[in-house]
């Protein structure tokens, strides 16, 4: 039985991880870095420790020294989060060489999902269908030809060696796949001197649709449904929501079964989530597993009524799954908004710095987990996210308002955030109509809207502005001149300002 | 005093008609009365209910003739003057506003990755004249207007905090 | 369609009335008094009203200013909240007459409700057991006697004219009857000059269990599951919980639908609920109707999914109660602690002034309804509820951890608060056994074994403190001898001390 | 330096050995060695980490033998002294504590509703003294001990503080 944790994180997944295994009578062990010496995480464990320097690598991600900590403190698992050593299978390795429980799937399973074309070979031989395309690198632009005409068009050809859109060209027929074939040759030997392309269905207007997954150490895997996260930028989740608008009980069911048979596929142990794009005709196609618990996770949790980090530790602890497929029900709806420090106008550039005040919303049907505090500090070392805002609701409307509440009622002070796009895009009809795909944002033009709603915004607060002016002047004056004792108080009080 | 909402064109009277008491205030905007009523004043945050509706503002700066602040959640500049109108009509061909258009300041703070125009170098609106990197992400700092880049303020490997000056561009 | 609702309240539940206004798109009026000009509901109202002192009589029950502002900001309902004006009938009355949608039910039928005796005799019409005893006044000690054998011994001989404690006597036989009945009526006649006795059935280890229960304007009803609520002091209750630990399906359903006939019996519209004692014999008694939202409402919505004030709306609006008694699922556990503003030790009397820090708790299955903000006051003139922290759980044991976990993560800066009780109740294997009964606190030496848990938390504290006064003095010391420029910095801050 | 913490009947030297480093300190706490390590100080409030558990600790009052604080949630009293065992039983004789004795505080605030034992009248301890009225509730005020009521320092109507002087009773 685990006894006691070692968290390998920071921020609000630190926090939500201990705060299951404190309500669990489970000891927990925070590490944290020179810059995190005021950061939430250390407050609320049993025990911290004191690994490095701010940058990841010299603390969150130094192996050596965490492992050190846990031996030292005695803890007997570890729970590694999101992000820095949560998919790392060298780690994951190394803790089972020294006994130490990691709270999720093997070394090898990791490898297995961390390697994308082994994983895809998996599937196909599972039966779950993967993104159309050539098994592996295409020999020349007649190979590529075949294929195109197999999977029919449009297809996209990728450079191995492109990234961020470079080396990439979609194409519709056989006359600019030729042409397209010489042009990405081209640029990815002028890049980096050799080339290598693979083909690729190109699929419009997609969703991006994961399933909940969890299996335990003796083969019984269950699915926990589908999270729809459609609204991103630059591949990255800004809303989540579940049940997706567009599924029904029977494809939940179908794909569900695909996503278990995923799971036993590569030999998966604790919760991981299997993610498809599902291309505008209704297809689903596998992407990839993600090996760790993810950042989206509560609007899972809220729909199931489970608490999904407990659900790890008593799969880490050897236990069966407590329930069986047939005994999950889908409980009303919910979204996570995940309210990032950033500029949406500066194309999401990051925004740091000290967070004076907060004001953290609740009410029926909020749940917030967050690093923030008043007086907390957002990090240029570390990433954007600094809080999770998520609503339930008994219809999806319901959870809608919910949030925009809820935004509404989130101050944060000191950095920008993207709270307002959410608004912007939460009283969108085209969400509203559950027109989701992962080119949302530019599709619907949402920056654009978002400023316009700004711009009106600041126009309606004409009135409340000018009185703030005036106010400001009749009191900055009274403080020089007048001498009022009733006033007295509040011009010293003004003095702060 | 005239005053001049940012993103309203409208140019506005108001003024403080009366205090009605130690609290409340009588002010004229735009030819209506409205009260306002004090709720509480503490380091730069002010509290009111004009109209019966409950504001909250905190004051960022304050100038003879702007002024910025977080009212309600928003920020916004509110300029005034006497005469606003005149200034306004100045603004608009530059003579006053040419410093600022001069410095090209950081969004944001981070470490400098790159100089990707150095003095005396020949730059477009939206040409990139540095690259900046943050929570591990790397983030242009576009040119906001024709010009020449006269000075570079910043230095490869340095860090730059957010309004720091990256350049001046002519 | 109400558009616009005067909250005729203050505190956490104008707050939380007004989070569900919100979400609909429906405008808010709060009211406030002098000393509620910094409170929360306040800043969350569309508009807001000062309506006079400090003193309730001054404001928050002043019908004729209330009236005032409903009718200068236009608003076409008023939602009372609890307290204050909730359950006056007049006022209903006032706000019927001027055609003003008030959220509740009819004068009539609060009038029906408020008059114990009337509503007895309703009740027993509609065959919902009462506790038994005599009609009315009994005439004599034989007429008492008679009664006594009639519903069996022990019975309590009460004066209406006593109160707290005094003239009641517990009887076990007719021989101690007889002797009870002098006494009474003398220590009645020497109080007040008159005595006037009934006889009522002495219940034993009673649980306080109450009913939620909706009832729309065309007259259909449901209740929505029971709410335990025997944790108490004076009469008050502190901690509350849904289901109840003693209910099995038959009786709940059996129960219910006696609420159900309750609530048609006193022709009630909108939300109520029905309370009853439950003696250690398992027979339920109902005790009376309270007409509004209760304080702890919320453990309903956890485990129903519903948002009741959602509901009362609805019901306001004329529109027939949107769901079947069959369609009502109760999903998983729900506990409400009520923190309040309470020395515990001193008979838990109040505890008042400013709150600089407040930190409020969050998490997986956790809901606080709260007015407190760091710089926020608890009044003298209200009363002592604070917040409602209250959690959920998929299984009993996960709710009370939780709560456990979320008693431990609020502090309160600045007032002696219920919590440090609360974590001694929730930790006793009564609490978690279930052993409920409404003198659960004196029954279980609940205020002795806190002060122990108290004694025992500041003796292992011993290491800690003592490191603390070490550093106080090290940094108290340094800030007079040393120029140290690295601890300037700090020593700085610890100016403020 | 001797240190005694509240219920706690032990006495315990202390000491700071060695300052670490700038924010961490090795102390001796009762014949152990601990490790300190300070995190945060800001107007009143230490955040420190003792043996890699993080502590927090709000200082309310600091007397020449007395300090009191809360910390993680608890407020407790210290005692100290270089020869705090003396003192210690001085004060089970009365001597110091007398006047302390003496006095019998509100420990609510509240309006004085009524006054129940006059002056020069004989109480017992648990006797009521006052009662005072508070968020609508009336709360009695009763004596710490037997004696004598020599002084009453509150008026019938009138409000008191939490901790003001109630009466002097000897």
């Amino acid at each position: 039985m685990i006894e006691k944790v070692l968290v390998a994180n920071r921020g609000e997944i630190a926090i939500r991880v201990m705060k299951t295994c404190k309500a669990l009578g489970i000891k927990t062990v925070a590490v944290y870095s020179n810059e995190d010496r005021n950061s939430m995480h250390v407050k609320n464990a049993t025990e911290a420790y004191h690994i490095g320097d701010a940058a990841p690598a010299k603390s969150y991600l130094n192996q050596e020294k965490i492992l050190d900590v846990i031996l030292s403190s005695g803890a007997d698992a570890i729970h590694p989060g999101y992000g820095f050593l949560s998919e790392n299978s060298e780690f994951a390795e190394l803790c089972e060489k020294n006994k130490i429980n990691f709270i999720g799937p093997s070394g090898k399973s990791m490898d297995l999902c961390g390697d994308k074309m082994r994983c895809k070979a998996a599937m196909l031989e599972a039966k779950v269908p993967t993104v159309p395309g050539s098994p592996g690198l295409v020999k020349d632009a007649a190979d590529a030809e075949k294929i195109a005409n197999d999977i029919g068009y449009p297809v996209m050809l990728k450079s191995v060696y492109g990234g961020g859109g470079r080396g990439i060209r979609i194409v519709t027929n056989d006359k600019e796949l030729h042409e397209g074939f010489k042009s990405v040759t081209g640029e990815s030997i002028s890049a980096v001197g050799k080339s290598a392309i693979i083909v690729e269905k190109f699929l419009e207007k997609t969703r991006h649709i994961e399933y909940q997954f969890a299996r335990d150490n003796q083969g019984n895997a269950v699915h926990i449904f589908e999270r729809e996260c459609s609204i991103q930028r630059r591949n990255q989740k800004l809303i989540e929501q579940t049940p997706s608008p567009i599924m029904d009980e029977e494809t939940r069911v179908r794909i569900g079964d695909l996503v278990v048979n995923a799971a036993h596929a590569v030999d998966y142990t604790n919760l991981g989530t299997a993610e498809f794009l599902r291309a505008d005709n209704g297809e689903f196609y596998f992407i990839e597993i993600n090996a760790r618990l993810q950042v989206e996770h509560p609007i899972t949790e809220f729909v199931s009524g489970l608490d999904l980090v407990k659900l790890q530790l008593d799969i880490a602890n050897g236990e069966p799954i407590p329930f069986k497929q047939s005994e999950l029900k889908m409980n009303g709806y919910a979204i996570e908004c995940r309210i990032n420090a950033e500029d949406t106008f500066l194309d999401f550039a990051p925004s740091t710095g000290p967070v004076p005040t907060v004001t953290i919303p609740s009410g029926p049907g909020v749940r917030c987990d967050t690093y923030l505090y008043s007086g907390a500090t957002v990090s240029a070392f570390y990433d954007s996210l600094m809080a999770k805002l998520v609503t339930w609701g008994q219809t999806f409307d319901e959870s809608r308002l919910r949030m925009l509440n809820a935004l509404d009622d989130f101050y944060i002070q000191g950095v920008e955030t993207s709270i307002p796009l959410y608004k912007t895009i939460l009283n969108s009809e085209e969400y509203k109509n559950g027109q989701l795909s992962t080119d949302f944002l530019k599709r619907f033009e949402m920056i654009d809207r978002l400023e316009k709603d700004l711009t009106q915004d600041r126009k309606d607060k004409q009135i409340p502005a000018i009185a703030s002016a005036l106010m400001y002047s009749e009191f900055y004056k009274s403080k020089i001149q007048s001498q009022n004792s009733v006033n007295q108080n509040w011009k010293n009080k003004m003095d702060g300002a | 005093m005239k005053y001049k909402v940012q993103d309203s064109d409208e140019i506005v009277d108001a003024e403080i008609i009366e205090k009605i008491s130690q609290d409340e205030y009588r002010v004229k905007i735009k030819n209506s009365e409205h009260i306002i009523k004090i709720l509480n004043i503490n380091s730069g945050v002010m509290e009111f209910v004009l109209d019966n509706k409950f504001h909250t503002v905190r004051y960022i700066e304050n100038k003879t003739s702007e002024m910025k602040f977080v009212i309600d959640g928003s920020e916004l500049a509110v300029n005034m003057n006497s005469h606003l109108d005149e200034i306004v009509y100045k603004n608009s061909g530059g003579s006053e506003t040419g410093n600022v258009q001069l410095n090209l300041y950081s969004q944001i703070p981070g470490k400098v990755v790159s100089i990707n125009a150095g003095e005396g170098s020949e730059v477009k609106k939206g040409d990139v004249v540095c690259v900046l990197e943050s929570m591990k992400m790397q983030v242009t700092v576009k040119s906001h207007k024709d010009g020449v880049v006269k000075t570079i303020k910043i230095k490869e490997g340095n860090s730059v905090n957010k309004n720091d000056i990256i350049a001046e561009i002519e």
